[in-house]
This record gives structure tokens, C-alpha cells and sequence, in this order.
């Protein structure tokens, strides 16, 4: 051999300057590999910090309508108004007015108010409510008619504000809602130990309501609950059956190409699209009601259909082939590779999709703008012909609202709406994990 | 699985026949329309649903015009009972109700609306004119220096009148689709340009140049469309003092400590102001009832009544806390007299 | 080289089997020339020659130990089928033959050497005679059989076979010529015994020259020509069920 | 000794060869515009019979006009460089080939007197007579228990538990699997090492008991030790089934089959017994296939 001796590969740089030229390049190389993990880190970072401004932010406004200020009233339950018959009738019960015993005791405790004007301000300090409140307990417990019971009522959403600090006494008289009265005997009962913070257990349980500190969530969570059971009963078994048929039996031709661009585009169509056609289909034609959650249901199911559609095939298409083979090969038909094989093994990734279409039909308004399931909807509804509203329909709704009680109602029902999605996603992970440690 | 599926096919047609059997009568009032009549009409209809064994109405909120549209597609139940309005009906909207067999609809004032311009409690209370306003926010608006119109000139308030604070003019106001925004456009703009001779006589001569000159709203940045939330107006006037927003009575009542409202012509928008009628900028409001409904659907004549009772569109009545501002008593006994009689209107 | 070793998509297959053919070809080579060189001193009485046939005997061993050495390695690493596997096992019978074959040369050369140490008598030109005229006949074969391993010539493989009758022919009348010659003259016992022998070994040559013959032909044309071919009994046409 | 030399000499051998073969075999090979096929087409008990079968995906010929017996308790092999239709041709016997959009398949392939090519043949009961084992070990990801019983199920082999578990054991047995596993019959059968998986997959064939069993490389995917399980096993259930393997192991064809057959580029070219073909092959492309001269 020559002296000079080849390098591998006999490209003809000497092994020793080849190194020496490898190293020379390695603190650019290393300088760009730390830039690239960088810039990840820094997208993840930003990505992060927008997600804890947003929860800090929706939480911070929103925990607070967890606790709602209560007033304790010293109610005396006067047979004589409220029975006059004394036979404890609970249509008489029912009609009595709960409203007068409260202002009376409103005025006893505070016997120096007089004035129209005054009184009125006077009896604005508890809620709407609360003589509903005293019927509900009156009708379900007549033994009480007689006594004199204490009554914790809701206090208006005006005072609530005041006790959570959200109004400031500085600004003059004239710019408050609040006058000096009031506040002077918000002041008094917060001395009497008669103002307290409790759970406010009724925005989980009661409807919507216009009074802020009578409104809940149920109604909306039992709409959304509705509308989205509805859904997945109907998107869930025609999207995996479509699915199946597409990916499996469908002859390839043009008809099932065009269906196939079909079911693409109709995942990008705006969702107020579908509204319309709910609308002009189920509401119009058919004649099914407006505002119920069948319908909001259905259109939602139409939404969804795509996403679940999409996501089933691509499961099935991860089925690897070998399985349809192995049990082909000893006989199976191709409906039982589906049902014992190839489907049991995309479902993990079928639920997946679903749920993504779940989710996504849980935040949904527009469509259900279309069908009237944006309204005011005080009842709780009790099946999925009744109206009803959906979580971020309220959502919605109560930004919209004037009084200032509604502004942390509002990140309140976020704070549920977003915890609905954290309990589907539990659920969808479960579900998955569950079936994937199955086979 | 597939069984599963079968069920549930099942169930669901199950389901689909039993709605059209519950389409076949209806226990609840169902109202749509304007979004301003919508927190009165939810208020009232929740003391009704409280206060009644009815059930509580379903209220919609579709807008004026979506609202007249949906009540008169027809009678039946699957049709609203109750139309809520912020304007009269329009004869082109009654006869398209009568050609779908609405024939009879009553008419129900429930009282007014002021329509505010507001700023931050920071900042100087100011004082404007219709005049002003318009021509603060016009596109176009008459050459101050001669003939014809050019486009609006004005970057500060001082430079329309000198009385006025020395900032850049910026208006947040809601998008077209509002009708707070129609309300304002009928109020304040098409008030304020018809202030000027040319103007004004471009309406006999060029309606269309006339409609588009008082109505078009500059969009060079002044004028800042907020999106629909009244409360984010009310946050970005707090945040700043220069800014001045358009938004309804109701806010600017609820939001006292936060904003302050400008006086229009020299009235500011009190209540008492806008319930006498000093106050310009302020619009009746209405809803309708389908006749053919009463009797048909349970607890309609009841809400109707609770809607026009003392208790509740009076002087003092639970609406007024909201902002809703009564009518006079001589001209609510003439509604509360109409309702309890159920008239329908008479055909314009 | 050989196209019959030739053409694999593995190259160095090739390579190694073209290093057997080599090796064969040079151990025939060397046989060739020990059997001559025996031969020659018989004829010539040539210590020198004979000493040279012995001592080469150990290149013989030493070429045999490293033909046998590359059949293992080519079988265990090809694993060599078909053509391939008649051409691996046809070198590595032909090795056995040829290092038989190199035997018998150094058992003519130790013949050789008898035949001239013993100094009471010479040798009778008569006796070897026979022996030199069977000596051409099995180094012809010998150089044949050897030459087929260039060319793998089936035809001249398969006359080669034949030719194999002319040698045995001739070592039977050897044989006859030999007892006579002792029947002659009872001295010439000694003599005619290493004769014997010679012829003996001989014939040897020519066997093996004929099996190398008869692998050529296996290798070519796949057939076991051995013992009239009629062994082992042919498998296939559609019978072959069964045989495993 | 030249080349031409030389193949003149294979020509002239092979051609006698096939003189024979003709005169053997009861139909001769049916030749069209394809090559006619070396050796000895058919046997004397065939479980399977094929006849001038083509095979056409889309407007490509895939397989040319093949004919060839699969005997009956026999291993026969088919070997050939990849893409030479092997595989393609095993899948026409149990009609796998269906599953494959565009593949179209003519010709006869008879079994017990019936032509299961025929279109109104229904391939689900086909393939519970011919069934398949691939070159990937595919046990289904359920337990080994459920692997085995999946056949005998769908098919309704078993009356009853005790009926199926028989089947199972039994199965799991003959796959010379059921030492390994009887303790953890309930253990996924994703979770065996790859000789097991694929000795699983054997058994699942078994247990639909089959008259065919076909084998597409089934251990290409193994390592030796697996292989000589599997080659063994092969070796066993010849007793019982008749089985076609295709291979690229010629060593394993040789070691495993009774026939092999050797397919290049569509075509059937050779066909004959296994030891004849790796010791005297008598078509030069079967020669230099084996032997490595080419694919």
C-alpha cells in the first residue's frame, strides 16, 4: 500500500483530519440541536402559560359562585294567614302569601324603616325567592304551620356582591346600586350574625333563573346530559356502521368515492349549518318541538357523525391486516372478522373519536340556535321531549345578562362546563384502557 | 353489539313516535324574539312559572324580526305563542301572519327602553347632541368647508365642538346584528344628520343617498364594533376613561359604579327622564300574542295578565328594577284594559 | 474457469468453488506426476526419482487435508444444492481417488526400491515389461480422467469408463504372463512378486481413474453411473411418496 | 466444457424427462402460449387438483395457466424468487384471493369432484376444509384458549364445552404446544414468543379441522430453533392433511416437503419430487434458482 492510505469508504479524506473535521462541526451541530429543543420548549411553555392564565382567570371569577350569602330570618308561621281553615289543606298551603310573613319580619326587625321607597329597598335585601323557599319547606313539612322557624333565605344578588367585595362604598350614593340605607342594614345583620357565606348548593340543583342568586346550572347540565345521550345513541352505532360498511364491504367505485369526499367535507361544514338543516328537517318537516333535546340531539348527531366517521375508519384501518386474515383463513365469514375481531380492536380507537365528537358537540351553540335551545328555560327538564338548554347555551346566555351577579355565574358554569369535558375525557380513558387490557 | 345497536334503533323510532305524539299538545308558553324584551320577558315568566301551577314559559331570544318570523309561520303548537318585539310589528309582517292563517294578534305595550351613551365613572360627565354624535361617527358627513360630503374628518371631540373633551374620538357599540344597533340607528344617527339642511333634503330627493349618509358608520377605527356582550363594553369603558360606549338602559343602570351616562341634548338618561319621555333616545317595546293560542295552550291569558300587572310594569313593579321603564298609568291601563280583553290589532 | 461453477448471484460462491477446482486440479496434477515419476524409475532405476516420489507423498496428504478442508467449509456455508451439490461431492469423492491413486504411486516407488536393492540379482527386462505396458495404459487413464476434471467432458468420461475393460484385459494376462514366468524359473519368485504387485497397483490407478471418470459423469448429467447405474433404485415419476 | 455444451446436455435430459412425465401423468400439461411445466404434474391420489388455473390482478397475468396435483398426505412445496406468484397461487386454493379487489382467478381447481373455484361455491366453508396459516404469526390478541376455540365455534364443531375443549387440547397438542402452555391457557396469545405464536396459529388451523392446511412461509419470521419446531411439527400432521407450503428456504423445502414445485415469474416451470429437484433438477431455471445463479 501507499503511504497515503485511504479512508473508508475511499472517498479520499484521511481518517485523522476526517475527525477532525467531524469535530470541528459538532458545537454548531450541538448549538442547533439546544436551539430546536428550545424553541419546542418555549411552544410548550406558551401553549401552558395561556392555559393557566385562562383557568386562573375563569376560576378566580368563578369559585366565588360557589358560596352564596344567606340571611337568617326568624320566621313565625302564622296559622291564622296561612291556614285559616286550620285543615292543613296543601292547595290553601300553597296558595298562602309566604311573601307577606318574610316582609313582615323584614319590617319587625328593622322597625324604624318607613317610606314606600324604603320598604321597598327594605324587602329587596332577600331574594325573590325566598317566600318560594318557605313554601317548598311549609308544603313538605305542614307540622311547621304554628311555629316560628329560622329561615336561611338567599339574600339578593346585590347584597351577595357587597358581602363578596365586588361593590365599592367609596363611589357616591348616586352611582351605586346599593344606597346608604341598605348598606347600613347589611351592616347591622352582618353584626347579628343574620349574613353568612354558605355552599351554594342551589346552582347545582335549581334551573335557570333571572335572579342571580336563584340561577343553576341543573337545568342546563340535565339538557346537555339529554341532548348528548341522544347523540351518542345515534351517532355512536351509525358512525361505527357506517364506518364498518365503508371500510370493509363498500365496493370501491365511484359512488363510494363520492360518498367518501362527502363525509370529509361534511366534518369542515360550519356547525350552524347543520342547525338550519335540523331546523328545516326535524322541526318543519317532521314536527318534532323546538328546544327539545331530541332535536338538539339529532342535529348534533348529524355535527358528529363525520368526526365519528372519520376517526372509525382510520381505526379500522389500523386493524392490521394479518388479524382479518388469520381468522379468514380459517373460515370466519367476514361479518364475524368483523364483530369478533376487527372491531374489538378498533373500539379503543372508535371511542376515541367519539368522544372528540362528544366533546366537540358539548361545546356546541350554533346549531342549537337554530332549533331553540337558546332560550330561557326555567324547568328542569325531564326527558328529551321537554325544552331545555345546553351547558354553553347558559354559558352564553348569562354573559349576556345586565346584572353584575351573573358576571361569576358565568365562569362558574364554565368551571362545570370544563369539568363535564375532564369527567367525558376520564371516562373516554378508562373506557379505553379498559378494552385495550382486554384483549 | 349489534344488538345493542338494535335497541337503541328501537328505542330512538320509539321515541320519534312519541314526539309527535307530545307535538300533539303543548303545556308550556313558548316565546321568541327581540333580545331586549328578553330579560323583562324571562323575569316575568319565572315569577309566572313560581307563582302559578303553570309551567314556566320557554323564551327565545331570535331578535325582533326572527321572532315575527317564527310566530307567523302559522298556528299550531309546534308555533310560538308569543312574539317579544322591540319595535311595532310592520304591516308587510301582519299580512304574512295573515296569509298563514295568524289572523288575530294583540298588540301589548309593556314600556320603553333608553338607548345610553355611556364613559367611564373616571372620567368628566360629558354632554352631547344627537348632532354631535353623528357627526362624530358618520361616515360621511357635509364638508364643513363647502358643498357637498366628504369623508368624516374628526379625530378628536374638540374638533366637532370645543365644549367637548380634547380625546380621540372611540365608540365601542355593538356589531349590525344587534338590535341595540338598530335601535341606535334609529334614534341617535338618523336624528342627528336630518339636523342638517342638505341632509335632510336629500330625503325627498335621493332617499338611498339620504339612508347611506345618516346611516353608515365610519370605519376608519373610531367607531369599535365590541361583539354582542354588553358587559365587555362596560369592562372596556372602566379600563378606558376616553372610550365611550352604546349600550341599553339596563346596563348603565346595573353598572353605576363602573360608568356614567352622557347626557343627550342635556338630559342624561335617568329613569325618571326616560319614563317622562325627556330623554330622546329611547324606543317603546312590545310583544304579541297569537289569539288563536288562548285557550289552546294553558297559563297564556295568565302570564299576559302577570306581564301587565302594577306589579310588574309598574312605577315600581319588579321590571323597573331591571330597567325597564314604565309607561305612563293613563297609557298602561289603556294596555292592562287591551289585554284582559284580548284585542287583536286592528289591520293597519 | 469452468461456466458450470460459475454465474452465482453470490459471487465469492463462485470464488470458493473455483478454489475446489484448483485444489483438484492441482492434486490431480501432482498424482499424475508422482504415478509418472514412479513409473519412470521403475524404468530407469533412478534412486533419485524414487526419493522424490516419496517425499512428495506428504504434498500429496497436505493438499488432500486442505481439499477436504474447503468441502466442509463450502457445504457448511452454501449449503450447495443441485449442479452445485454433484460438483461438491464429485471433488470430494475425486479426493479420496486421488489420494488412494498417490498411494499407490509411493507403494510402485517402495516396489521400485525393492526391486533394485536387492543385489543378488538384477531384474528381468521381461518382468517389467508387463508392468511398463500397464503402467502407460493406467497414467493414460490416469491423465484423462484428470484432464475431465478441466473440462468436464461427458463423452470423454463416459469412453474413459470403457477404456477401463482394456486396462483389467490387460492385467489379467499380466497376471497369466507372470505365473508362467514363475513356473519358469522357481528364482524369479521374488521378482515376480514385486511385479505383481506393481501390476496389482497398478490396475488400482486405473480403478480410480475410472470412478474419477464416473463422478465427472455424475457431476454433468447427475446420473450414478457406478456399478452399471443400476443403483440405488431411481425415485420419482410421481412414486416418490413416502420416502422420507 | 462449455456452457452451450452444457445446456444442451440439460436440454436433452430434461426433454427426455418430460416425454416421460407425459406419458405418466393422466392429463398431460396444457400448454397454450406458456411454457409447458418439467416433471410430473399429477399423482396418483390427489386431494387437491388443479387445472390450467390463471390469475389476473386487474389487467396483469399473475399466475399462468397453471396445472399441479396436491397429494394427499403430502408437503408440497412451491418455491420461486419473490414475486413469481407463489403465494398467489396458494391463496387460490382456499379462494383468499376474493378478498383481494381486482384479483380474478380461472380455470379448475377440483377437490372431492367439485370445482371450488366455481363461483357459487361459498368460500366460508371452503376454508373450513382448506385452511391457512401465514408468513406473520397472527394470533388474534385474545387468549390462547380463545385463539384455538374461534374456529371450532364459528363453525359449530362442538355440541358442548366438553366437545370444544377436546378440540382445543387435542389441537393444542398436535401443534406440540399444549406442554408450554396447558398452565396459562388464558394468557394472550400476542404474549408467546414468535415459534409459539406461529405454532399457535397452526393450531388454530387444526382445530377447524381441515382437510388442506396452507402454509405461506410460515417461518420466515422464527428463528431456527422455532423452525425445526415447526418444520418437525409439518413433518407430524403430514399424517393427516395434505399441506402446501410456500417457502424461500430451499433448505426448507427440501427438508419439510414430498413435492416441490418451482414457480418463476407466473409459471409453473418445474414440478417433481423434492430429492430429484435438489439433486437432479431438470429444468436449467429450477437449477439456477437453487443453486443461486439468480432472483
Amino acid at each position: 500500500m501507499s503511504s497515503v492510505a485511504p479512508a473508508a469508504g475511499g472517498v479520499g479524506v484521511l481518517p485523522r483530519r476526517k475527525f477532525e473535521l467531524v469535530l470541528a462541526g459538532m458545537p454548531r451541530r450541538r448549538a442547533a440541536e439546544k436551539r430546536f429543543r428550545l424553541y419546542g420548549q418555549i411552544a410548550i411553555g406558551l401553549g401552558l402559560a395561556f392555559l393557566v392564565i385562562l383557568f386562573a382567570s375563569i376560576i378566580l371569577n368563578g369559585y366565588t359562585a360557589f358560596w352564596q350569602t344567606h340571611i337568617r330570618l326568624d320566621v313565625t308561621l302564622d296559622a291564622a294567614r296561612i291556614d285559616p281553615q286550620g285543615n292543613r289543606d296543601p292547595e290553601a298551603l300553597r296558595r298562602a302569601d309566604y311573601n307577606e310573613l318574610i316582609r313582615d319580619q323584614l319590617r319587625a326587625m328593622f322597625p324604624d324603616v318607613s317610606g314606600r321607597r324604603d320598604r321597598l329597598a327594605l324587602y329587596g335585601l332577600v331574594s325573590n325567592g325566598a317566600s318560594f323557599d318557605l313554601r317548598d319547606r311549609v308544603l313538605a313539612n305542614p307540622e311547621l304551620v304554628g311555629q316560628k322557624i329560622a329561615l336561611w333565605v338567599p339574600a339578593d344578588d346585590d347584597i351577595d356582591m357587597l358581602m363578596k367585595g365586588n361593590v365599592d362604598r367609596s363611589v357616591p350614593e348616586s352611582d351605586r346600586r346599593l344606597k346608604d340605607n341598605q348598606l347600613a342594614w347589611v351592616d347591622k345583620l352582618a353584626a347579628e350574625g343574620r349574613l353568612q357565606q354558605r355552599f351554594n348548593a342551589d346552582f347545582f340543583t335549581r334551573g335557570d333563573s333571572r335572579d342571580a342568586e336563584l340561577a343553576g346550572i341543573w337545568g342546563a347540565a340535565v339538557g346537555s346530559l339529554l341532548t348528548l345521550m341522544v347523540t351518542l345513541a345515534l351517532s355512536f352505532p351509525l358512525g361505527v356502521a357506517a364506518a364498518v360498511y365503508l371500510e370493509e364491504f363498500a365496493p370501491r367505485n365511484r359512488w363510494t368515492d363520492l360518498i367518501e369526499v362527502n363525509i370529509n367535507n361534511l366534518a369542515a361544514v360550519p356547525s350552524i349549518v347543520f342547525g338550519l338543516l335540523g331546523l328545516a328537517v326535524f322541526i318543519n318537516f317532521f314536527g318534532l318541538p323546538r328546544s327539545a333535546p331530541l332535536v338538539g340531539g339529532l342535529v348534533l348527531t348529524l355535527m358528529t357523525l363525520p368526526t365519528i366517521i372519520i376517526a372509525s375508519r382510520a381505526a379500522l384501518k389500523s386493524v392490521p391486516p394479518s388479524i382479518r386474515e388469520g381468522a379468514l383463513g380459517i373460515g370466519a365469514s367476514p361479518m364475524q372478522v368483523m364483530i369478533y375481531h376487527v372491531v374489538p380492536l378498533a373500539l379503543p380507537g372508535m371511542l376515541t373519536g367519539t368522544i372528540i365528537g362528544m366533546a366537540q358537540a358539548l361545546g356546541e351553540t350554533a346549531p342549537l340556535l337554530m332549533i331553540g335551545m337558546v332560550a330561557f328555560i326555567a324547568d328542569i327538564p325531564k326527558g328529551i321531549f321537554d325544552p331545555a338548554t345546553a351547558l354553553p347555551v347558559q354559558i352564553y346566555l348569562w354573559a349576556d345578562s345586565p346584572e353584575r351577579a351573573f358576571v361569576e355565574r358565568t365562569s362558574a358554569a364554565i368551571i362545570v362546563l370544563l369539568a363535564f369535558l375532564a369527567v367525558m375525557n376520564a371516562v373516554a380513558v378508562v373506557l379505553r384502557r379498559r378494552f385495550e387490557r382486554r384483549w | 353489539m349489534t344488538k345493542a345497536t338494535l335497541v337503541a334503533a328501537a328505542a330512538l323510532a320509539a321515541a320519534a313516535v312519541g314526539a309527535a305524539h307530545a307535538q300533539s299538545s303543548r303545556d308550556y308558553i313558548s316565546i321568541v324574539g327581540s333580545s331586549t324584551v328578553y330579560p323583562f320577558a324571562t323575569v316575568v315568566a319565572e315569577q309566572f312559572g313560581k307563582a302559578t301551577k303553570y309551567k314556566t314559559p320557554k323564551i327565545e331570544s331570535t331578535g325582533s324580526g326572527g321572532g315575527i318570523k317564527l310566530f307567523c309561520q302559522g298556528v299550531g303548537v309546534q308555533h310560538p305563542d308569543i312574539t317579544n318585539s322591540s319595535r311595532a310589528i310592520k304591516s308587510s309582517e301582519l299580512e304574512t301572519c295573515a296569509k298563514n292563517g295568524v289572523k288575530e294578534v294583540i298588540e301589548i305595550k309593556i314600556g320603553y327602553d333608553g338607548l345610553s351613551i355611556a364613559n367611564s365613572n373616571a372620567a368628566k360627565p360629558a354632554s352631547m347632541t344627537r348632532k354631535e354624535v353623528w357627526l362624530a361617527l358618520a361616515k360621511e358627513v357635509p364638508n364643513p368647508k363647502g358643498d357637498g360630503f366628504v369623508a368624516n374628518p374628526y379625530k378628536t371631540w374638540a374638533e366637532i365642538n370645543p365644549s367637548l373633551p380634547n380625546a380621540k374620538i372611540e365608540v365601542l357599540g355593538p356589531p349590525p346584528t344587534s338590535g341595540t344597533r338598530d335601535a341606535f340607528v334609529e334614534l341617535v344617527m338618523d336624528e342627528g344628520c336630518d339636523q342638517f339642511p342638505t341632509v335632510k333634503a336629500l330625503k325627498k330627493s335621493d332617499a338611498k343617498k339620504h339612508k347611506a349618509v345618516c346611516q353608515t358608520v365610519r370605519e376608519d377605527g373610531a367607531f369599535v364594533e365590541a361583539g354582542e356582550n354588553d358587559n365587555l363594553i362596560v369592562q372596556k369603558l372602566a379600563a378606558n376613561p376616553n372610550a365611550f360606549g352604546i349600550f341599553g338602559y339596563s346596563f348603565l343602570d346595573q353598572n353605576r359604579d363602573k360608568v356614567q351616562g352622557v347626557a343627550i341634548e342635556g338630559v342624561k338618561p335617568e329613569f325618571d327622564a326616560i319614563a317622562s319621555g325627556k330623554y330622546p333616545v329611547s324606543r317603546p317595546l312590545f310583544f304579541y300574542v297569537k289569539k288563536a293560542h288562548v285557550g289552546v295552550i294553558p297559563g297564556l291569558k295568565e302570564y299576559v295578565g302577570e306581564f301587565v300587572s302594577t306589579k310588574a310594569i309598574g312605577d315600581e313593579g319588579y321590571l323597573s328594577e331591571r330597567g325597564l321603564i314604565p309607561m305612563p298609568a293613563e297609557e298602561r291601563k289603556k294596555v292592562m284594559a287591551n289585554a284582559a280583553g284580548m284585542t287583536p290589532m286592528m289591520a293597519k | 474457469m469452468s461456466e458450470i461453477l460459475e454465474g452465482h448471484t453470490v459471487r465469492r460462491y463462485d470464488g470458493e468453488l473455483n478454489t475446489l477446482h484448483l485444489l483438484v486440479l492441482e492434486m490431480g496434477g501432482l498424482v499424475l506426476e508422482q504415478c509418472r515419476e514412479a513409473l519412470e524409475a521403475l524404468k530407469s532405476g533412478d534412486l533419485e526419482t524414487v526419493r522424490r516420489v516419496l517425499t512428495r507423498e506428504s504434498q500429496v496428504d497436505a493438499l488432500e487435508l486442505k481439499l477436504d478442508d474447503n468441502v466442509w467449509w463450502v457445504v457448511g456455508r452454501r449449503g450447495p444444492v443441485a449442479r452445485d451439490l454433484r460438483v461438491v461431492m464429485a471433488f470430494a469423492k475425486a479426493v479420496a481417488d486421488l489420494e488412494r491413486i498417490g498411494d499407490e504411486a509411493v507403494r510402485i516407488a517402495h516396489t521400485t526400491l525393492a526391486v533394485y536393492d536387492d543385489e543378488v540379482r538384477r531384474p528381468s527386462r521381461k518382468l517389467l515389461r508387463d508392468v511398463q505396458t500397464m503402467g502407460r495404459l493406467a497414467v493414460g487413464m490416469l491423465q484423462d480422467a484428470v484432464a475431465l476434471y478441466d473440462t468436464f467432458d461427458l463423452a470423454g468420461a463416459e469412453s474413459l469408463v470403457q477404456r477401463h475393460h482394456e486396462l483389467d484385459a490387460e492385467f489379467q494376462s499380466s497376471l497369466r504372463r507372470l505365473s508362467t514366468f514363475i513356473l519358469e524359473d522357481a528364482r524369479n519368485v521374488g521378482h515376480a512378486i514385486n511385479a505383481v504387485l506393481l501390476v496389482k497397483a497398478l490396475e488400482r490407478i486405473g480403478d480410480h481413474a475410472r470412478n474419477l471418470a464416473e463422478y465427472v459423469i455424475y457431476l454433468v448429467r447427475g446420473e450414478d453411473v457406478r456399478h452399471g447405474g443400476a443403483h440405488p433404485p431411481q425415485e420419482g415419476a410421481g412414486g416418490g411418496r413416502g420416502s422420507r | 466444457m462449455t456452457a452451450t455444451q452444457t445446456s444442451a446436455v440439460d436440454a436433452t435430459v430434461a426433454a427426455s424427462r418430460v416425454k416421460d412425465a407425459v406419458n405418466l401423468s393422466h392429463i398431460a400439461t396444457v400448454a397454450r402460449d406458456v411454457r409447458e411445466t418439467v416433471g410430473e404434474v399429477r399423482v396418483r391420489t390427489p386431494r387437491m387438483r388443479c387445472t390450467a388455473v390463471n390469475v389476473y390482478y386487474g389487467d396483469k397475468q399473475a399466475i399462468k395457466n397453471v396445472s399441479v396435483d396436491v397429494g394427499q398426505n403430502e408437503v408440497l412445496a412451491m418455491i420461486g424468487p419473490s414475486g413469481c406468484g407463489k403465494t398467489t397461487f396458494l391463496r387460490c386454493l382456499n379462494r383468499m384471493n376474493d378478498t383481494i379487489a381486482g384479483c380474478r382467478v380461472t380455470g379448475e381447481i377440483v377437490m372431492d369432484g367439485e370445482d371450488i373455484n366455481a363461483r357459487r361455491i361459498d368460500v366460508v366453508p371452503l376454508r373450513a376444509r382448506v385452511s391457512m396459516v401465514f408468513q406473520k404469526p397472527n394470533p388474534f390478541p385474545k387468549s390462547i384458549w380463545e385463539n384455538v376455540a374461534f374456529g371450532p365455534r364459528i363453525h359449530g364443531l362442538a355440541q358442548d364445552k366438553t366437545e370444544l375443549e377436546e378440540i382445543v387440547v387435542n389441537s393444542l397438542k398436535r401443534a406440540g404446544l399444549w406442554d408450554e402452555v396447558k398452565d396459562r391457557l388464558g394468557d394472550p396469545g400476542t404474549g408467546l414468543s414468535g415459534g409459539q405464536q406461529q405454532r399457535l396459529c397452526i393450531a388454530r388451523s387444526i382445530a377447524v379441522q381441515p382437510e388442506v392446511i396452507l402454509m405461506d412461509e410460515p417461518c420466515s419470521a422464527l428463528d431456527p430453533i422455532s423452525t425445526a419446531r415447526i418444520e418437525e411439527l409439518i413433518d407430524e400432521l403430514r399424517e393427516h392433511y395434505s399441506i402446501c407450503i410456500v417457502t424461500h428456504s430451499m433448505q426448507q423445502a427440501a427438508r419439510v416437503s414430498q413435492r416441490t414445485a418451482y414457480f418463476h415469474l407466473g409459471d409453473l416451470i418445474e414440478v417433481g419430487d423434492t430429492k430429484q429437484i435438489f439433486t437432479r433438477p431438470r429444468h436449467q431455471l429450477t437449477e439456477d434458482y437453487i443453486t443461486g445463479r439468480f432472483g
